[in-house]
C-alpha cells in the first residue's frame, strides 16, 4: 500500500472496466460476455476499495453513521450480487442451452424491429 | 313539503344510481332467485320507484326554491372538492335553481312515468334487468347533467347520457341495424363533444388570462355561479370571443339536440326500444343543448353573430326535418323527424333571446312528445311490431284508449289553440322570432325571418302530424287486412313482400350507415345473417287489441299534462318566464345587481311582437295551423286527390327524395363515416376531414417513416443494444462535460 | 485518514469496527411492509414447495391476504412523522410510503390475473407469486431509501427475480431469449450504475444521497468532474430500468418475449421503482445557485434532451409495429418519457410542483396498463399465445366484457377525457409550464396526438372479426382476470371522480 | 486531491476511445459472414470436434451452487471477525440478523434439494415441465405451434 497513490488504482479499475465493456460488445458467447460483466464488476470494487482506503479525513463525509466503511461494505454486496447473478444467468443459459443446443448471442434475434 | 331542505338536492341523481346499481349487481340473481315473473315485477318496481322518489324530492325542493323568491333562488350545494390543481378548483357542486330545478323535475317525472310504462312494454324481454340498468344511469347521468354546477361536471353528465343512448340503441345488439345506429349516434356525438370540450377550454383560457380583471378573484373557472359574471364583465369589451365560446358551444348542443348539419343520427336512434325513443329520444336528452344554451345565454346575448346563427341553424332544422317527415312510412321515423323539427323550434326561441321560450317549449314538448312515443309504442305493440303506417288504419276501434290519448297529442303538437299546451310554446317562440331585435347577421335581423319561417314549419307540422294520425287511426279500412287498397306507394303486396322490399331499398339507402365495428364484407355478410324480421307476425288474420294498463297509465298522465291547463297555467301572466328570468333583477341599465346577468330584449322576452304582427300573431299561427290540418284531412282522410283522378305519380319525386333525406344523409355517410374499415378508425378519418383537413393525415406519414428509420436500429441482437447503451452512455458523459447551465433556474 | 490496515493486532481491528457499529436505532413499522411482502414470498415457496404441481390456489390466497396486510401497515403510517432508520438505510416519508402503496396495488393486480393465464400458458408453477412478490419487495427497497447501497440492492432484488420470470415460459425459445436479453443487458447497466456509485462515493464520502447537496462544490474541479462522472453513469443505470431512450432497446424484445403477466408487472411494477429512484436520485442532487453554479445545471439539459428523445423515439416506432406487447412496450417508453417530465417539472421547481403529478400519473399509468396487458393475456390458450394484431381479432364476441375494458385502457393511454389518463397528461402539461420546461410541453401534447393512431389500432383489431382459424380461440374468460379488468377499468375513472380527496390522502394536502 | 483531474481526464478519453473504436469496428465494419468465419478458433485452424460441447452442462449446476455457498462465507466470515470481541449489545442484534439471514439461506437449499436440482443425474433432476420438455398435458405440436412459440418475424 505504501508508494501507490489513488490515482494508480483508478486507472487500473478504469482500465479493467473498459475491457469489460468492450468484451461485452465484441463477444458472441454469452458465458464470456457474463465473464466480462464480471470483469467489470471487479473494476467497481476494486474502485470502491482504493476509494474507501484512500478516504481522506478533509472528504465531505455527511457524518450519518453509515458513512463509515460504507466503501467496504458495498464491496460485498456487490460480491454477493454478482453471485446471484450468476447463479440467475448461467440457469437461464443452460435454459436456453436445453431448448436450442446453442447459446450464440447472435443466433439470438428472434424479437427485432 | 314546501320545506323541504335544499341540502337534500344531492339525492336527486344519487337515487336512480343507486337504482342503477342494484339493478346492475343484484339484477339477475334476483330474477333468477324468483324465478322470472314475480323477479321481474320486482325488478320493475325497483327501477321505478327511485325515479319516482327523486321525482317527489324534486317537487318538494322546487316548493322551497319558489317560496324563495326571484332575490334568493338561486342557491348552489357544494360537496368537496374534485379537483384542485394550480389555477383551476372544480368542487362537487349542485345548483339549485329555477332552471335545474325544472328540467330535474322534467326529467324524473317523464322518466317514472316511461319507465312505468317500459315495465309493460319490456315484458318479455330477457335482458329485463340490463334495460333498465342503463335507464337508470341514464336518469343519473342526466340529473348530473341538468343539476351540475360546473360545465365539467355537465360534460360528466353529456358524456354519461351519451353512453347509455349508446347503450340503449344498441340494445338488441344481435340485430345489425341497432348496432349500426349506435355506431353512428357514437361517432356523429364525438363531434359535438369536441365543439364542447373546446369551448370549455376556451372559457378557461379567456377568464385565467384577465383574472386580474374580475372581482372577487376566484380559481372556479368552471363553475356557473363563478363564470357567468365574470363573462358578463369581461365580454362587453370582447364580443368576438362571445361568439367563438358560442360558436363552440353551440356545436356541442348541436350534436346533443341533432340540428341541422349533425341531426342524422337522431332518426336512426330509433332502433331503440321504443321507451328509449321516448325518454332519451324526445324528452330529454336531446333538449341537453337548449339547456346549455339557457345555462350560458350571457355568452350569447353578447354575440348577436352567434345568436343569429343558432337561429338559422334551428329554422334550416325545423323546415327541413319537417319536409322529410313527409317521406317518412315508418311511425317512429316521423315522430323522430318530428322531434328534430320541434328542436329546431326551441334553438330559435334562444337563438332570438327568448330563451324562457325555447325552455317553455321543451317541457310542453317533453310531454306531448313522450305522449306520442308511447302511444305509437303501443300501437306497434298492438300491430305485431310493424311499424310501416302503411299497414295500419282504424285502430280508433281497436285500441281506443291509445287513440285518445295521442290525439290529445296531435292536438298538442299542432298547437291547436288554447286547448293544448303546444299552442302556447309554440305561439311564445314564433312571437318571440317575430318580434326579435337581438339575433343579428351581416346587420340583417335574421331573427324576424326565422319567425316567418315557422310559421310556415307550423303549416307543415300539423299537416304531417295529421298524416300520421289519420293513416294510423282513421282513414276507412284496416289496410293490413286487404292489401289491395294500399294507398300511398299505389303497388299493392303483401307486408312481408314490402317489407323485404324495403330492406332492400335500404341496402343502397344511407340511413344503414355502416357499422363500428364491421368492414365492407363484413357488414354484407352480416345483412344477409341478420333477422330483419325479427318478432314480425302481421297477418291478414292479425286482431289488435289494447295494451295493459301498466303501459296506458303513463300515456293517459302524460296526455292531461299535454292539455292547455299546463301552457294556461305557465303562459298565464308569464308565470314561467319570470320563474326562469325574473324581471325584477334586471335594473334599466340592462345589467342585473344581484345575478349580474344582462337583460335579454323586453320584446324578446315578451315574447309578444309589437305592431299589426303582435295582434294578428295568433290568428296567423292558427290559420297555419288550420291549413296544414285540413290539408292533411282532405288528403289523407278523404283521400281528395285520389277521388279527383289527380296523379300521385307526379308526387312521387318529392316522396323519394323526402325518404332519403334528400339524399343528405347518404352524402354525409359516404363522405366521412364510410370511409376505412371499423368505425374507430372512422372517428378518425371524420374528425381528421373536419379539424385539421388531412393534415394529419400528412403527419401520420411522416412518423410512420420516422418510425421505420428508427426501427432499423433495434436490431434485436443483444451487442448492438449494449453498444448503443454504451453510445448513450458516452455521449451523456461528454454532455456533462462540455454542455452545462443550459436549462436549469 | 483511517488506517485500518497498520492495525496488525486483528481483536484491536476488531474493536474499532464493533465501536464503530453501534446497534443501530430500529423502526419495526418503516420496514414491515417490505418484511410483510418477502416474507408472504417465503410462505408462498414453502406451500409450493410441499406440494409442488397441484393448483396454486392457496399461494394466491397467501399472496393476496400477505399484501393486503403490507398495503395496511402502509396506509396506517401515512400519519406517522417522517423518520430515518436502520443506521440511515431505511426512510420512511410520504413519498416512500406512496409508491410502495403502488407497488403493493400493482403486484396484487398482476397476481389476480395471472392465474388463469399461466394456466392456459400451461406453465403453471408456483415459483411465480414468490419470485413477483419478491421483485415487488425490491421495487419497494428501491423507493423507501435515501441510501445508495439499499436503492442498488433494491434494483438488484426486482432485476433478478424478472430474469427468471421472464424466462418463466421454457419451451418459448421467444420467453428465453427475451430472459437472456434482460439479463444481460441489465447486468451491464448495473455494472455502470456501480461505478457511477463508486465515483459519487469517492467524491462526497459517503452513500447517503443527502450528502451529495453537501459535497458540491462548483470550485473544485476535481470534485465537480467526479460528481459528474458519478451522476452520468448512475442515470445510465436507472435510465436503462426507466428505458429512458437511448436505454430502452431492451423494453420492446423483453416485453413480447416474457410471459404477458410478467410484462405486465414489469411495464408497472419495475417502471415505477425505477421512477422513485430516479425522484430520489434527482431531488437529492439540486443545489442553491449561492455556491455558483448549480449540479442540476449540468445533469438537466441532458435529461431534458432523454424526456424529448424518449417521448418521440417511443411513439414512432410504435406507430410502425405488428404486435400487440411491442406496441404496449413501445407505449411503455413513451410513457416513461411523460413521467421524466413530470419529474423535471418537479425537481425543476420544487416550491411550485410537487410530487403529486408523478405519483397520479404512475398510479393512473400502471392501472391502465396492466388492464391492457390483462386483456391480451386472452390470448393464450392451450399452451399458445399470438400477440399480433391479427390474433385479436374476433376477441370482441368472445369476450365483450374484456374488450369493453379494453376500450376504457385505449382510452385512458391515449388520454381522452374524462378518463385517468386525460387528467395525468393535463397535469404533467400543467406542471412542466410551471416550471417553465415549455418545450417539453409542447412536445409532450405533440405526441400525445401522435400515440392515437396506434393505440386506436389496438382497439380496432379486437373489434374487426377474426378471419378463417389462424387465431387460437382464446381462453375463456376466469373470475381473476375479469376481476382484474373491472378494477382497472373502475380505477381509471375513480381516480378521476374522487380525484382531490385521494390526491389529499396519498401525497397530502396540497 | 488536484490529482484527481487526471484521473476525470483519463476517464473521459478512454471512455472516448473504446466507444469510437468499437462503434466504428460496428459500424464500419463489414458483415458478410462464412462458415468459415463462423466456426470457432478464428486463426485458420480447422476445428476439432464441436467447440460448443465443451464439458456437461452439468457443471454449471455445481458451479452456480458452489458460489452461492461460497458468498454465504463471506458473509458469515466478515461478520464473526466483528462479532467476536464486540459488545453484548452488538452481539445479540447482529446475532439475530445473521440468523434471519441463515434461516432464509436454509429454505433455499431445502428448496433446491426439494426439487432435485443438485441431482447429478440430468435425466431425473427437475420436473421434466420444468426442465422446458413439453407438458405430457400438452397437445401435439403443430405447424401453427411452432410459429407461435418460435414467433414470426
Amino acid at each position: 500500500m505504501t508508494g501507490n497513490n489513488l490515482a494508480d488504482y483508478l486507472t487500473l479499475g478504469l482500465l479493467m472496466f473498459s475491457i469489460g465493456a468492450v468484451g461485452v460488445i465484441v463477444r458472441r458467447n454469452p458465458v464470456v460476455i457474463f465473464m466480462c460483466i464480471e470483469l467489470m464488476l471487479n473494476a467497481v470494487n476494486l474502485t470502491f476499495l482504493a476509494f474507501a482506503r484512500y478516504m481522506p479525513s478533509s472528504a465531505p463525509a455527511s457524518g450519518r453513521e453509515a458513512s463509515f466503511m460504507s466503501g467496504q461494505m458495498m464491496v460485498i454486496f456487490v460480491m454477493a450480487v454478482a453471485a446471484a447473478e450468476v447463479a440467475v444467468g448461467l440457469g437461464i443459459i443452460m435454459a436456453i442451452y436445453r431448448l436450442r443446443k446453442d447459446v450464440d448471442v447472435d443466433e439470438m434475434n428472434l424479437m427485432s424491429g | 313539503m314546501g320545506g323541504t331542505n335544499i341540502e337534500l338536492i344531492g339525492w336527486v341523481p344519487a337515487l336512480p344510481l343507486i337504482g342503477f346499481l342494484v339493478q346492475a349487481l343484484l339484477g339477475k340473481r334476483i330474477v333468477d332467485f324468483f324465478g322470472e315473473r314475480f323477479g321481474k315485477k320486482l325488478m320493475g318496481t325497483l327501477a321505478v320507484l327511485p325515479v319516482f322518489a327523486a321525482f317527489v324530492l324534486a317537487a318538494g325542493i322546487g316548493m322551497t326554491l319558489s317560496e324563495m323568491g326571484p332575490l334568493a333562488n338561486n342557491q348552489v350545494v357544494t360537496y368537496f372538492d374534485w379537483i384542485r390543481i394550480s389555477g383551476l378548483h372544480v368542487p362537487y357542486e349542485i345548483v339549485v335553481d329555477p332552471l335545474s330545478i325544472t328540467m330535474a323535475l322534467v326529467v324524473t317525472g317523464v322518466g317514472a312515468l316511461i319507465h312505468l310504462y317500459a315495465t309493460g312494454y319490456m315484458a318479455e324481454e330477457r335482458d329485463y334487468t340490463r334495460f333498465f340498468t342503463y335507464m337508470n344511469l341514464f336518469i343519473g347521468a342526466m340529473l348530473i347533467l341538468v343539476l351540475g354546477n360546473n360545465l365539467a361536471l355537465m360534460f360528466i353528465g353529456w358524456e354519461g347520457v351519451g353512453l347509455c343512448s349508446y347503450l340503449l340503441i344498441g340494445f338488441w345488439y344481435k340485430d345489425l341495424a341497432n348496432a349500426k345506429a349506435a355506431n353512428k349516434a357514437f361517432i356523429v356525438n364525438r363531434i359535438g363533444d369536441w365543439g364542447f370540450m373546446l369551448g370549455m377550454f376556451t372559457i378557461v383560457a379567456f377568464i385565467a388570462t384577465n383574472a386580474e380583471r374580475i372581482s372577487p378573484r376566484t380559481d372556479r373557472l368552471l363553475s356557473f355561479d363563478a363564470i357567468l359574471p365574470a363573462l358578463t364583465t369581461l365580454l362587453h369589451d370582447h364580443p368576438a370571443i362571445a361568439t367563438v365560446i358560442g360558436l363552440l358551444l353551440f356545436v356541442g348542443a348541436m350534436g346533443k339536440s341533432a340540428q341541422f348539419p349533425l341531426y342524422l343520427w337522431l332518426p336512426d336512434a330509433m332502433a331503440g326500444p321504443t321507451p328509449v325513443s321516448a325518454l332519451i329520444h324526445a324528452a330529454t336528452m336531446v333538449t341537453a343543448g337548449v339547456v346549455m344554451v339557457n345555462r350560458m345565454h350571457v355568452v350569447f346575448e353578447f354575440s348577436p353573430v352567434a345568436s343569429g346563427w343558432v337561429a338559422i341553424v334551428g329554422c334550416v332544422t325545423a323546415i327541413f326535418a319537417a319536409l322529410v317527415a313527409f317521406g317518412q312510412t315508418d311511425i317512429k321515423k316521423v315522430l323522430a323527424y318530428s322531434t328534430v323539427s320541434q328542436l329546431g323550434y326551441m334553438f330559435v326561441a334562444c337563438g332570438v333571446g327568448a330563451y324562457w321560450a325555447g325552455m317553455f317549449h321543451v317541457v310542453t314538448h317533453a310531454f306531448f312528445k313522450a305522449l306520442l312515443f308511447l302511444g305509437s309504442g303501443a300501437v306497434i305493440h298492438a300491430m305485431a311490431h310493424e311499424q310501416d303506417m302503411r299497414w295500419y288504419g282504424n285502430l280508433r276501434k281497436y285500441v281506443p284508449i291509445t287513440w285518445l290519448t295521442m290525439t290529445i297529442g296531435w292536438l298538442a303538437i299542432i298547437g291547436f289553440p288554447y286547448l293544448f299546451a303546444g299552442f302556447y310554446s309554440k305561439e311564445a317562440i314564433i312571437g318571440g322570432a317575430l318580434g326579435n331585435h337581438h339575433a343579428e347577421l351581416f346587420g340583417a335581423p335574421v331573427g324576424v325571418y326565422t319567425g316567418w319561417l315557422l310559421l310556415f314549419g307550423a303549416l307543415l307540422t300539423s299537416a304531417y302530424m295529421t298524416r300520421l294520425t289519420f293513416l294510423t287511426f282513421n282513414s276507412g279500412a284496416e289496410r293490413w287486412m286487404n292489401p289491395a287498397t294500399y294507398e300511398e306507394a299505389g303497388t299493392d303486396h303483401h307486408p312481408h313482400d314490402d317489407h323485404a322490399h324495403a330492406h332492400r331499398h335500404h341496402a343502397h339507402h344511407g340511413e344503414d350507415a355502416h357499422g363500428f365495428f364491421y368492414t365492407e364484407e363484413e357488414m354484407a355478410r352480416r345483412e344477409a345473417l341478420a333477422p330483419h324480421d325479427h318478432h314480425h307476425g302481421l297477418t291478414v288474420e292479425h286482431r289488435p287489441r289494447e295494451v295493459s294498463p301498466s303501459m296506458w297509465v303513463p300515456l293517459a298522465v302524460l296526455a292531461a299534462l299535454s292539455t292547455g291547463v299546463t301552457g294556461y297555467l305557465m303562459h298565464h301572466g308569464e308565470t314561467f318566464k319570470h320563474w326562469l328570468y325574473p324581471p325584477t333583477t334586471y335594473n334599466e341599465t340592462g345589467l342585473s345587481m344581484i345575478r349580474n346577468e344582462p337583460v335579454v330584449h323586453a320584446e324578446a322576452l315578451t315574447g309578444h311582437p309589437h305592431g299589426w304582427v303582435g295582434s294578428a300573431l295568433v290568428f296567423l299561427s292558427v290559420g297555419a295551423m288550420l291549413i296544414g290540418a285540413i290539408y292533411g284531412y282532405l288528403v289523407y282522410f278523404r283521400r281528395l286527390p285520389a277521388r279527383e283522378g289527380f296523379d300521385l305519380k307526379r308526387w312521387s319525386g318529392f316522396r323519394r327524395a323526402a325518404r332519403e333525406q334528400f339524399y343528405y344523409d347518404g352524402f354525409m355517410l359516404k363522405f366521412f363515416v364510410t370511409q376505412g374499415g371499423a368505425a374507430v378508425g372512422n372517428v378518425l378519418a371524420g374528425m381528421d376531414k373536419y379539424v385539421v383537413d388531412g393534415v394529419v393525415n400528412a403527419c401520420g406519414w411522416l412518423a410512420s417513416g420516422l418510425g421505420g428509420f428508427f426501427r432499423q436500429f433495434q436490431t434485436g441482437y443483444v451487442r448492438a443494444y449494449a453498444l448503443v447503451m454504451l453510445i448513450g452512455g458516452v455521449a451523456l458523459l461528454v454532455y456533462f462535460a462540455t454542455v452545462g447551465q443550459g436549462v436549469a433556474r | 485518514m483511517y488506517n485500518l490496515l497498520a492495525q496488525t493486532d486483528g481483536n484491536g481491528l476488531a474493536k474499532r469496527l464493533a465501536e464503530a457499529f453501534p446497534p443501530p436505532t430500529i423502526d419495526w413499522p418503516s420496514i414491515l411492509p417490505i418484511a410483510l411482502v418477502v416474507c408472504t414470498g417465503i410462505v408462498a415457496l414453502i406451500v409450493e414447495m410441499l406440494r409442488p404441481r397441484q393448483n396454486n390456489n392457496a399461494i394466491i390466497g397467501f399472496s393476496l391476504v400477505g399484501l393486503f396486510f403490507a398495503g395496511l401497515s402502509l396506509t396506517s403510517q401515512f400519519a406517522s412523522p417522517d423518520l430515518e432508520s436502520f443506521g440511515g438505510m431505511v426512510l420512511r416519508d410520504r413519498f416512500s410510503l406512496t409508491i410502495q402503496l403502488l407497488v403493493v396495488m400493482v403486484t396484487g393486480l398482476t397476481i389476480l390475473f395471472s392465474d388463469g393465464y399461466l394456466r392456459a400458458k400451461r406453465i403453471p408453477f408456483g415459483e411465480f407469486y414468490p419470485l413477483v412478490l419478491w421483485s415487488a419487495s425490491g421495487a419497494m427497497m428501491m423507493a423507501s431509501s435515501k441510501n445508495l447501497l439499499m436503492i442498488f440492492l433494491g434494483i438488484e432484488v426486482l432485476s433478478i427475480s424478472l430474469y427468471v420470470l421472464a424466462g418463466m415460459s421454457k419451451t418459448e425459445t421467444k420467453s428465453e431469449e427475451s430472459a437472456l436479453k434482460y439479463f444481460l443487458l441489465g447486468a451491464f447497466a448495473s455494472a455502470f450504475l456501480l461505478y457511477g456509485i463508486a465515483f459519487m462515493y469517492g467524491a462526497t464520502g459517503s452513500l447517503h444521497l443527502d450528502a451529495i447537496r453537501s459535497a458540491w462544490n462548483p470550485n473544485d474541479e476535481a470534485f465537480r468532474n467526479m460528481m459528474l462522472f458519478g451522476m452520468g453513469l448512475m442515470l445510465f443505470g436507472l435510465a436503462f430500468k426507466a428505458a429512458f431512450v437511448p436505454f430502452h432497446q431492451w423494453t420492446p424484445d423483453v416485453y413480447q418475449g416474457a410471459p404477458t403477466n410478467v410484462t405486465a408487472f414489469m411495464a408497472a411494477g419495475s417502471k415505477i421503482g425505477a421512477m422513485a429512484a430516479l425522484w430520489r436520485l434527482l431531488s437529492a442532487s439540486t443545489t442553491n445557485v449561492d455556491l455558483g453554479a448549480t449540479f442540476q445545471s449540468y445533469w438537466m439539459p441532458a435529461l431534458f434532451w432523454i424526456a424529448i428523445l424518449t417521448m418521440t423515439v417511443g411513439n414512432l416506432v410504435a406507430l410502425v409495429q405488428k404486435d400487440v406487447k411491442r406496441t404496449l412496450g413501445y407505449s411503455s417508453i413513451a410513457h416513461a418519457g411523460y413521467i421524466l417530465v413530470g419529474i423535471l417539472a418537479h425537481v425543476n421547481n420544487p416550491e411550485k410542483v410537487g410530487i403529486g403529478t408523478t405519483v397520479f400519473y404512475l398510479l393512473s399509468y400502471s392501472l391502465m396498463t396492466i388492464g391492457a396487458f390483462a386483456v391480451v393475456s386472452l390470448t393464450a390458450k392451450n399452451g399458445k399465445e399470438g400477440t399480433r394484431f391479427e390474433d385479436l381479432h374476433g376477441l370482441w364476441k368472445r369476450s365483450p366484457f374484456a374488450v369493453g375494458c379494453l376500450i376504457v385502457f385505449v382510452a385512458s393511454l391515449i388520454g381522452i377525457p374524462p378518463t385517468s389518463g386525460f387528467f395525468g397528461k393535463l397535469m404533467i402539461f400543467n406542471d412542466a409550464l410551471a416550471s417553465d420546461l415549455m418545450p417539453l410541453a409542447i412536445v409532450l401534447a405533440v405526441n400525445s396526438v401522435l400515440s392515437v393512431y396506434y393505440y386506436v389500432g389496438i382497439a380496432k383489431a379486437a373489434f374487426v372479426d377474426a378471419e378463417g382459424a389462424r387465431t387460437p380461440e382464446s381462453a375463456p374468460m376466469n373470475l381473476g382476470l375479469a376481476a382484474t379488468c373491472l378494477l382497472c377499468a373502475g380505477g381509471i375513472f375513480a381516480v378521476v371522480i374522487l380525484f382531490n380527496p385521494l390526491m389529499n390522502w396519498l401525497v397530502g394536502a396540497p | 486531491m488536484g490529482d484527481y483531474i487526471a484521473i476525470v481526464i483519463l476517464v473521459g478519453l478512454a471512455a472516448v476511445i473504446c466507444g469510437a473504436m468499437v462503434s466504428l469496428s460496428f459500424v464500419l465494419g463489414p458483415k458478410n459472414t462464412t462458415p468459415y468465419k463462423q466456426s470457432p478458433y478464428e486463426c485458420g485452424v480447422q476445428p476439432l470436434g464441436d467447440a460448443r460441447e465443451r464439458f456437461p452442462i452439468k457443471f454449471y449446476l455445481v458451479a452456480m451452487l458452489f458460489i452461492l455457498f461460497d458468498i454465504e462465507v463471506v458473509f458469515l466470515w466478515s461478520w464473526l471477525t466483528v462479532f467476536k470481541n464486540a459488545d453484548l449489545a452488538y452481539q445479540t442484534f447482529s446475532f439475530g440478523a445473521v440468523m434471519v439471514y441463515m434461516v432464509l439461506w436454509i429454505i433455499g437449499d431445502a428448496y433446491v434439494i426439494r426439487v432435485n436440482a443438485i441431482d447429478w443425474d440430468e435425466t431425473t433432476s427437475l420436473h421434466p415441465a420444468k426442465l422446458g420438455e413439453p407438458d405430457p398435458a400438452a397437445l401435439p405440436v403443430t405447424a401453427r405451434d411452432l410459429e407461435l412459440v418460435g414467433g414470426a418475424r
